[in-house]
């Protein structure tokens, strides 16, 4: 494992005592409410009625779809990230077969945009 | 030894949180423990030295496959207000299932001499990956575009299948992005 | 051993750094934004009111910490952290200047991404876990936004990375260095992808015109509705985090970093950073807010292919250009 | 012309169909969808005061509206049926809380004409300035408030409403000069104005006016040109001028809506009768259209104004016998209704005198524009999301405590 790794790793370590520390500090600083808990306070907020229903519910695969096209286009970035740091040994067929590769999904995306799937609602 | 110490630590927390993701009732929590688990995943990936894999492992696995299969369970429930809830039924057959499988990957490993030969792999970078997907299996890489595109219309077509609201009496879907001029001219005679 | 000592001082120093400078840019954006909107912004607390984003912490510490009866209380409790987390994650691999790097990945790029897009773990956690009706609009709107702006972000950054032929982050500003990036940045494809990177940033910190998922007229507060005291504290924190970071990141890859005459590397880089950041406040202060579906339009229909063209436009100019300059 | 009114007569008839309908049972919607009730009001930063909108989600989508409304009743009309004809114009000025001087305007119109007062000449010119002083800074309010909701508080919106307040606050140290109150004026008595002009009054006034005057283009170039302003508006929250006359919306909604009408010229009290208004109509009925009309209309009360200090007549300004007591005005019987054009619309006031008590009205009904143009909701909202919701509701531009009373 590389050094950098552990550096990176370690750094993280650090962010997350931010975050932590911020709430132990916030634990000793706070106000205890003398009502704390009570029912009134803990209900979820909702413009100051009383929610109808959970907010717990089903989605629509709009949503999905977003998700699905997210993915498809890290793939093509994942793969283009390889071939970006070699393209100066690779020369033009290497540029020809990313335009290739990029084209082909293009004509996914434009299919897509035609057909108004990405449309939000 | 700190390092295989280290990487031991690792896959003990990928099992545990793996372990979660199968055990757990609420379908919404079992995606965020699959996330952890892929997390983790890229962990070991980095431990490996597979630095690039590891990046890609949470750019697509946790960013992506996550935020994918979140959504997929916020899709599957009926009934508004109920939590989701999954339970595990067949454990026994499911833990025999997944014994056979690992004693068969791991049986694989033992009998591949290179894989035990105490030497270690050499570092694979993003150089390496570019020179090997567009030198040697160029094919492969332009097939991957097709797969993709094959993916792009599934999505199209799944999100075709409805458009809310669409045959429901008294219910007009109004144009999103309709322009002004679009918009529907009105009443001028009726005048006081 | 020493990697982890590195990590965890660099990232001590650098993680007080990014605070304080984000409690300072606080005081500067409540200044600047009073300016535009002709008032005087923050003035009692401190010289001109220079102390009043440590009294706002304060005040926002002592609050009482409400959880709302029927939420999920573990993710609720969890998102925050993993929010200030992954916002300041990023910075591990920015080079402050040519030797203040925590962590100089070979995949620096990659990892700024990656850590991007885990982001969306905690906006959705907390979305959902508050059970809010708001709540979890917001955080699907964010994580749909996120998802979808990540996709001309990946482009955009790739542009670099095809320039400069590395996915370190500090090799790409040697890149530029050596080729003089002030002069010699390549205008078609390295100022739109700057563009294009700039827009995907404000997308991703959720900085108006895009900030959809906050949307306090809508949506009151987004994701933070049920969230007070402590917890609220770092949402909003890793809010700037995330920016400031972003800046920092825009100012390496785009900007030269630490790159600049007269005066020290490092000095450079924070001005570049500064004046990326203030940038974002002076679009923030300016703009009014999009639709969703308008965002969503806007990303897929008109950024991203933009940003495809300008990945292939950048590595026609490496094959085109002598030496590859 | 013949052919051009068909052309409008077969849209009408398509605009009708295409009519979302307010009381869609949402029992046969798609049992598919993902339905949400949202409570959207009271407490919400958005509602411009206490209003509760419920709204039927489906994902964003909003397919069914219910507002709900009262929260903010103060019984003014039972008030006002107990205390005396004077007493009862500072009570009035608290209903449309953005533009007051035009509800007490409206209320002493109606004493005048079931007590037949005839009101002096120059009283009807300053009622003009006071009125279309106080249409300038309601409609700033308006167009701030609005952009707030587009923006956000914490954006692009609170930099506009700011601006907006700016201005509006200097509208108001002139009535502050003029009356002694910021809001309270209880400068219309029965039979004309309290407070006359102070002397150099009329240059503060045209200052004031030069300065909003150049600040319009930078406002409409952070609004109604903007293009982002007008991404949010165009198209979003069509109300049909048929529709808007079927619900009895008047005013800048009702303009917005390609209908010509303003009472002001149709129908002229005060001096509008030698003070004729360029009546502004846009045609697209959506949100920007009524902005748009909000925005000209802040134009043309600035020539108004101007019109009204120019030929500004001298003479007295109240007709009516000084009241030394407030019982002393009193109505034997008999009913009125004045309409006037305030800022929001027709603000009517019905008044049936006499009853138990000559000092005090039996019956007043007061027609405040912004009820008639939030009932346009259940109608307009259906089919946009909900941050068009917000748009929409702004766009109309209600005042809660006109709405409530």
């Amino acid at each position: 494992m590389q050094s950098a790794w552990l550096s990176a790793l370690s750094f993280l370590v650090v962010s997350t005592l931010v975050g932590v520390g911020m709430l132990a500090v916030a634990r000793v600083l706070r106000v205890k409410a003398r009502a704390e808990g009570s029912a009134l306070k803990t209900r979820t907020y909702e413009c100051g009625e009383e929610p109808t229903g959970m907010a717990w519910m089903q989605f629509h695969a709009r949503y999905y779809v977003v998700a699905l096209f997210f993915v498809v286009f890290d793939v093509e970035a994942v793969f283009l990230f390889p071939w970006a740091v070699v393209l100066r040994e690779l020369g033009m067929p290497g540029l020809v077969a990313a335009i290739v590769f990029v084209l082909v999904l293009m004509l996914g995306w434009l299919y897509a945009i035609k057909k108004e799937a990405l449309r939000w609602q | 030894m700190t390092a295989s110490v280290g990487f031991g630590f690792m896959a003990a927390c990928t099992l545990v949180s793996a372990i979660f993701v199968v055990r757990s009732k609420n379908l919404i929590r079992a995606a965020l423990w699959l996330g952890a688990t892929l997390l983790l995943t890229a962990a070991l990936y980095a431990m490996l030295d597979a630095s690039f894999l590891a990046g890609v492992q949470v750019l697509l696995y946790v960013g992506g496959i996550s935020t994918l299969l979140i959504f997929g369970v916020m899709m599957t429930r009926k009934h508004e207000g109920l939590v989701v809830e999954a339970e595990t039924v067949n454990v026994p057959r499911g833990v025999f299932a997944a014994g056979a499988l690992f004693g068969g990957v791991a049986a694989a490993i033992k009998m591949t001499p290179e894989l035990d030969s105490g030497v270690r792999p050499p570092v694979v970078t993003a150089n390496d990956l570019g020179r090997g997907l567009l030198i040697d299996h160029v094919l492969a890489f332009e097939v991957v575009s097709l797969l993709l595109l094959v993916a792009i219309i599934g999505a199209v077509v799944i999100a075709r299948k409805r458009d809310p609201g669409a045959e429901v009496p008294g219910f007009v879907r109004r144009p999103l992005a309709a322009k002004a001029s679009s918009a529907k001219p009105v009443a001028n005679e009726v005048s006081p | 051993m020493n990697a982890l000592f590195r990590g965890a001082s660099y990232g001590a120093v650098i993680i007080t750094a990014i605070l304080s400078t984000i409690a300072i840019g606080i005081w500067f954006e409540r200044k600047f934004a009073g300016r535009m909107q002709s008032r005087l912004g923050p003035t009692i607390v401190g010289p001109v009111g220079l102390f009043q984003p440590l009294a706002d912490v304060v005040k926002l510490l002592q609050k009482e910490d409400i959880v709302p009866r029927d939420a999920d209380r573990s993710l609720f409790d969890l998102a925050p952290i993993l929010a200030t987390l992954f916002a300041l994650g990023a910075a591990a691999v920015v080079p402050f200047s040519a030797t203040a790097v925590t962590a100089d990945l070979d995949i620096g790029v990659l990892w700024i991404l990656a850590i991007g897009a885990l982001m969306v773990i905690p906006t959705f956690m907390a979305g959902w876990a508050s059970n809010n009706k708001f709540a979890l609009l917001g955080g699907m709107r964010a994580v749909a936004q996120a998802v979808s702006y990540a996709v001309p972000l990946v482009l955009a950054v790739m542009v670099p990375v095809i320039l400069s032929g590395t996915m370190q982050v500090s090799g790409i500003v040697q890149w530029q260095q050596q080729h003089h990036w002030v002069a010699l940045w390549p205008v078609i494809p390295g100022l739109p992808a700057f563009v294009l990177f700039f827009l995907a940033m404000l997308a991703e910190s959720n900085r108006i015109p895009f900030d959809i998922p906050e949307a306090e007229s809508e949506l009151v507060a987004g994701i933070t509705t049920e969230y007070t005291g402590a917890k609220f504290t770092l949402f909003y924190m890793a809010e700037y985090v995330h920016t400031l970071v972003g800046s920092a990141v825009g100012a390496s890859l785009f900007l030269g970093g630490w790159d600049g005459p007269f005066a020290p590397g490092l000095h450079w880089m924070v001005l570049k950073t500064l004046l990326l950041f203030a940038a974002v406040y002076w679009v923030r202060w300016s703009l009014l807010r999009f639709r969703s579906d308008q965002l969503m339009d806007l990303c897929w229909k008109w950024l991203t292919p933009i940003g495809v063209f300008l990945v292939l436009a950048a590595a026609t100019w490496v094959q085109l250009m002598p030496g590859g300059r | 012309m013949s052919e051009d009114a068909s052309e409008e007569k077969v849209e009408l008839q398509s605009a009708r169909r295409g009519r979302v309908d307010p009381h869609l049972s949402i029992k046969h919607y798609d049992p598919e969808a993902d339905m949400m009730l949202l409570h959207f009001g009271p407490q919400h930063p958005s509602t411009h005061g206490v209003f509760r909108m419920d709204l039927h989600l489906d994902g964003e989508v909003v397919i069914k509206a219910t507002p709900y409304l009262g929260f903010l009743h103060r019984a003014v009309e039972k008030l006002c049926e107990k205390l005396t004809y004077v007493q009862q114009t500072p009570i009035v000025d608290k209903n449309d809380y953005v533009a007051p001087m035009t509800n007490e305007q409206a209320l002493n119109m109606a004493f005048e004409k079931i007590m037949n007062v005839e009101v002096p000449r120059r009283a009807k010119w300053l009622r003009v300035l006071l009125a279309e002083l106080q249409r300038i800074a309601s409609h700033l309010v308006a167009l701030g408030t609005f952009t707030l909701d587009l923006g956000g508080a914490l954006g692009g919106g609170s930099t506009l409403f700011l601006h907006c307040f700016r201005e509006r606050e200097m509208v108001l140290d002139l009535f502050e000069e003029l009356t002694g109150a910021r809001f309270h004026y209880n400068t219309h008595t029965i039979g004309g104005n309290r407070h006359d002009l102070p002397p150099g009054f009329d240059k503060k006034v045209r200052a004031v006016l030069d300065e909003i005057e150049l600040r319009i283009p930078d406002y409409a170039r952070m609004s109604v040109d903007n293009a982002i302003f007008r991404a949010r508006t165009e198209g979003v929250g069509i109300l049909d001028g048929e529709l808007a006359l079927e619900l009895g919306i008047t005013g800048p909604n009702l303009r917005g809506s390609g209908v010509d009408h303003d009472l002001r010229r149709d129908a002229p009290y005060a001096a509008y009768d030698e003070l004729v208004p360029k009546v502004i109509v846009e045609r697209g009925g959506d949100c920007w259209a009524r902005t748009k009309v909000r925005f000209d209309e802040v134009a043309e009360s600035i020539r108004l104004c101007r019109l009204a200090l120019d030929g500004m007549p001298e003479g007295p300004i109240n007709g009516y016998k000084a009241v030394r007591q407030p019982t002393q005005a009193k109505v034997a019987g008999g009913q009125v209704y004045v309409g006037i054009e305030t800022p929001r619309g027709e603000l009517g006031t019905f008044l049936i005198g006499g009853g138990d008590t000559p000092t005090a009205p039996y019956r007043l009904k007061i027609r405040s524009p912004s009820l008639h143009a939030l009932s346009a909701i259940p109608y307009i909202l259906p089919g946009f999301t909900v941050s068009d919701a917000v748009a929409i509701l702004g766009s109309l531009d209600p005042i809660m405590g006109e709405v409530d009373r």
